[in-house]
């Protein structure tokens, strides 16, 4: 046989049959990838939003479809009612992308608090945006009020300092409400196809 | 732009990619006897690991993540950049002979170096853009050059000197990489100052 | 000969301080025990696993594409420790975080694959990777004890010493890593010294 | 497509496209290289130390075949690798004259006095960093024997402070040449007349070198005389110095220390 054809024969062959066992073992493990990522990377931060649940929100999660893209949305239950609901956006901080966790009050569409899930801000500088004083000020934003800093003519006061990264979490946090704001017509079928579970 | 500078002062000297970041640190050891060759790996390994990161940042974007298969991102980069170095390791030999043969010798060895896979991971892991990967590839690899022209700097004065037995060739080396590390360490200070300054 | 396969990994050759290889990941995750442990036994795996398979491999592997081939198995064995970790050791995942990934390029694993493992018997390649990869945790684990106690004081996360210890936490950056690391080449390199004036 | 799928079509995509290019780049990019390459490198050790001066075993094999090496470039192959490697290369390479590793300065400029006290690291290298090594003779051995250190054969000892080679043992690496700061081992062939030509005479005395006094400017101190290493001046009280040409070595030392810099 030709040198060439044995040379490709060896490394396709080698390479197809590793990707079906990597295929295999993907599916193995998947699921429990995700919760794990969710329960190590985000769980502390959706636990903070949903300081109030009795549930465990991240078992009681929901996967919507809103304008071709998909979200998972938490929820936060108090006595089997659903008190508040929390989902993920990010936007481009100082050093990389801002994950924030928004919690939303599913009658109002009130913002009940927000925490950071991931950054890679400058530590002591934009890795201030993760503290009470300033995740505190966007409890109780009004739906009709998107995020935005006050220099950029909003309500939230920056970290001094930090502007990067202060105008990333107020970004999230704006495309939070917006998505939330798409998602609250189909929220009480989800929630209550949630309730059958 | 600034965005830029600051990517490539963190790769370069906050976040060098061997004495902070501990990637590449098998042919910093090896490699680092004299400045004529520490100059000659340096520069394959700009040359390389730019290449390799454009490489793996547009399969990553373009094909593992639209079919939801970035968890074969290792085993697909790998891959990508063995080939990609024998590629070029080819290429080089037949069409640019002179710079093949003050590189050619190290390119091989840059297949199995650390950071060329570390800096396309961390690349994708950043969620920088197309330029900013390039941008910091190249920064990396810069900063990777100046710690070893450093070393080897250093390394030439110390063949002269009289040392303990057991501390001769790798373990004094190592121990200079330390004391470089510390030094580095200084310039934590100044990315602070780089940042704040961008955020206002 | 079994015997010598195995234990030559445990001093004669043991890695990373006799053959100077896969430097990056001892010098990366070994500011704790439980890092320097956790990666030890992931190369352990990969080392073990891609040495027996490239073993049995070794009369179809065509010597011109062997690299090539040698990496895909590797790389197959990483992401499936990859995948493990995450689903099942999620902290020690992101302990190690991008190391895990480079254990592909480790130049122990190709470095064995390639000087016995594509040379010798099935039995042999699985003894000798289990040595290599044994010697190699185990100089991991002693490096990151060693770290941690003056780093941080602690051993495997527990404290120590009562709360007045003032750790130094210069031994759980950087040049703590590379110091440590070349005092203890230098120790081996001492105690080979003495040995060899004995004889 | 269900993900399963799709891993494997991609993977094996991959796995071909790569045995594709690789295929490819062998094929269409490979140059024409000359088998005696391939040979010589086989016959080498391959463990690449670096010994003989070349970066791989590769580039020695590379430097052998366009003959810019012996066939007895490996230091560590000894016999048995020069061997095979002049077999392969044939009667061409055989033909070429050992080269041995000389010493051009073979007058005691090894006993020459000393301007000051060295007492840096014992190494040739280091020592030239200060003023050239010390040696009133700047032009002649500093004497700590680095050439003696690096030889990889043990061709060389030092006696009364001037490197002693061993022809026999010598193949000629060219280690020492190379290392020694002041550049007075050379490469020669290793035939007798090629020694006798090379003597210390042709490398020092030659006649830029050679220092004359300017009888008018000369004060008759007699400091050059008192200094010379090698008693090539006259002098009495009173008179002007005068240099013996065949005895200078144009060591500068006479020139360095003239008051009146009567000498040039």
């Amino acid at each position: 046989m030709n040198d060439a054809v044995k040379m490709f024969i060896v490394l396709a062959g080698v390479t197809t049959t590793c990707g079906l066992l990597l295929a295999g073992a993907h599916d193995l493990t998947r699921e429990r990838i995700v919760t794990q990522q969710l329960r190590y990377i985000k769980g502390p931060a959706i636990r903070t939003v949903l300081s109030d649940a009795t549930n465990d929100p991240l078992l009681d999660r929901r996967v919507v479809a809103v304008s071709g893209k998909e979200v998972t949305l938490f929820f936060g239950k108090k006595g089997g009612r659903v008190t508040s609901i929390a989902l993920e956006t990010a936007a481009q901080g100082y050093a990389g992308p801002v994950h924030i966790i928004s919690g939303f009050d599913p009658e109002s569409g009130t913002c009940t608090a927000i925490a950071v899930a991931l950054s890679q801000e400058t530590p002591g500088i934009g890795s201030r945006i993760t503290g009470d004083a300033f995740t505190g000020s966007f409890t109780g934003l009004d739906p009709a009020t998107a995020a935005a800093l006050r220099k950029d003519g909003g309500t939230i006061d920056g970290v001094g300092g930090a502007t990067v990264s202060s105008r990333a979490v107020c970004s999230a946090v704006a495309a939070a409400q917006k998505l939330f704001k798409e998602i609250r017509p189909s929220i009480s079928e989800v929630e209550r196809e949630n309730a059958h579970q | 732009m600034m965005d830029a500078v600051i990517v490539i002062f963190s790769a370069v000297f906050v976040n060098n990619i061997l004495l902070a970041r501990y990637l590449g640190n098998c042919p910093f050891c090896g490699v680092s006897k004299n400045l004529s060759s520490a100059w000659g790996m340096g520069i394959a390994v700009i040359f390389v690991l730019t290449i390799a990161t454009a490489a793996t940042w547009i399969i990553h974007h373009f094909i593992l993540d639209p079919l939801h298969l970035s968890y074969l991102q290792t085993i697909v980069f790998i891959l990508v950049i063995a080939t990609l170095v024998q590629l070029v390791e080819f290429f080089l030999q037949k069409n640019a002979a002179a710079l093949f043969q003050s590189l050619g010798i190290y390119l091989p060895l840059i297949t199995t170096n650390c950071a060329v896979l570390g800096v396309a991971i961390l690349a994708i892991k950043n969620s920088y853009d197309f330029i900013m990967s390039v941008v910091f590839a190249a920064a990396s690899a810069a900063g990777f050059l100046l710690a070893l022209l450093c070393m080897a700097g250093i390394r030439e004065r110390l063949e002269t000197v009289v040392l303990p037995r057991p501390f001769r060739g790798t373990a004094i080396t190592l121990i200079i990489a330390g004391i470089m590390a510390l030094a580095f360490f200084g310039f934590s200070g100044m990315d602070a100052t780089l940042s704040s300054l961008a955020h206002h | 000969m079994l015997i010598n396969d195995f234990t030559r990994g445990l001093w004669e050759q043991i890695p990373p301080f006799r053959l100077v290889l896969g430097l990056c990941p001892t010098l990366a995750v070994t500011s704790t025990v439980t890092g320097g442990a956790g990666m030890g036994i992931a190369t352990t795996f990969v080392l073990v696993c891609s040495n027996v398979l490239i073993s049995v491999l070794r009369p179809v592997i065509h010597p011109k594409v062997r690299i090539a081939v040698f990496i895909v198995i590797i790389a197959t064995f990483v992401v499936f420790v990859e995948m493990a970790t995450q689903a099942w050791a999620y902290p020690v995942y992101q302990l190690l975080g991008i190391f895990i990934p480079l254990i592909v390029v480790n130049c122990i694993i190709l470095g064995r694959a390639e000087a016995f493992a594509s040379k010798h018997t099935v039995v042999r390649s699985f003894f000798d990777g289990l040595g290599m990869g044994m010697g190699f945790t185990l100089s991991l684990a002693v490096i990151g004890l060693l770290r941690e106690l003056l780093g941080s004081g602690t051993i495997a996360g527990r404290a120590l010493f009562g709360p007045s210890f003032l750790p130094c936490t210069l031994m759980a950056k950087a040049p703590g890593a590379f110091i440590t690391i070349g005092c203890f080449l230098a120790i081996m390199n001492g105690i080979d010294e003495r040995k060899r004036s004995i004889k | 497509m269900t993900p399963l799928v799709t891993t494997v079509v991609f993977m094996a995509a991959l796995g071909a496209t790569a045995a594709l290019v690789l295929i490819a780049a062998a094929r269409f990019l490979a140059v024409p290289s000359d088998p005696r390459v391939e040979a010589v490198l086989a016959a080498l050790p391959g463990v690449n130390c670096g010994a003989c001066g070349y970066s791989s075993c590769a580039a020695a094999a590379a430097a052998v075949v366009r003959g810019e090496a012996a066939p007895g470039v490996c230091l560590i192959g000894k016999a048995e690798v020069s061997n095979a490697v002049a077999t392969i290369m044939g009667k061409e390479a055989k033909a070429a004259a050992r080269k041995i590793a000389y010493l051009r300065c073979s007058r005691n400029c090894g006993e020459a006095g000393t301007d000051f006290l060295y007492n840096g690291p014992a190494d040739c290298r280091s020592a030239m960093m200060l003023y050239g090594g010390g040696k009133t003779c700047s032009g002649g051995c500093i004497g700590h024997g680095t050439c003696e250190t690096v030889c990889p054969v043990d061709a060389i000892t030092m006696k009364n402070s001037l490197p002693v080679i061993d022809p026999a043992r010598c193949t000629g690496c060219g280690l020492c040449v190379n290392i020694c700061p002041k550049k007075i081992l050379a490469l020669i062939d290793d035939t007798p007349q090629a020694a006798e030509k090379k003597k210390c005479a042709e490398y020092c005395m030659q006649d830029d070198l050679k220092f004359e006094v300017d009888q008018e400017k000369c004060i008759k101190c007699g400091i050059c005389f008192n200094n010379c290493p090698v008693d090539a001046i006259v002098w009495e009280k009173g008179k002007p110095a005068f240099i013996e040409k065949e005895h200078c070595i144009g060591c500068y030392t006479c020139m360095r220390l003239c008051p009146p810099k009567a000498i040039g």
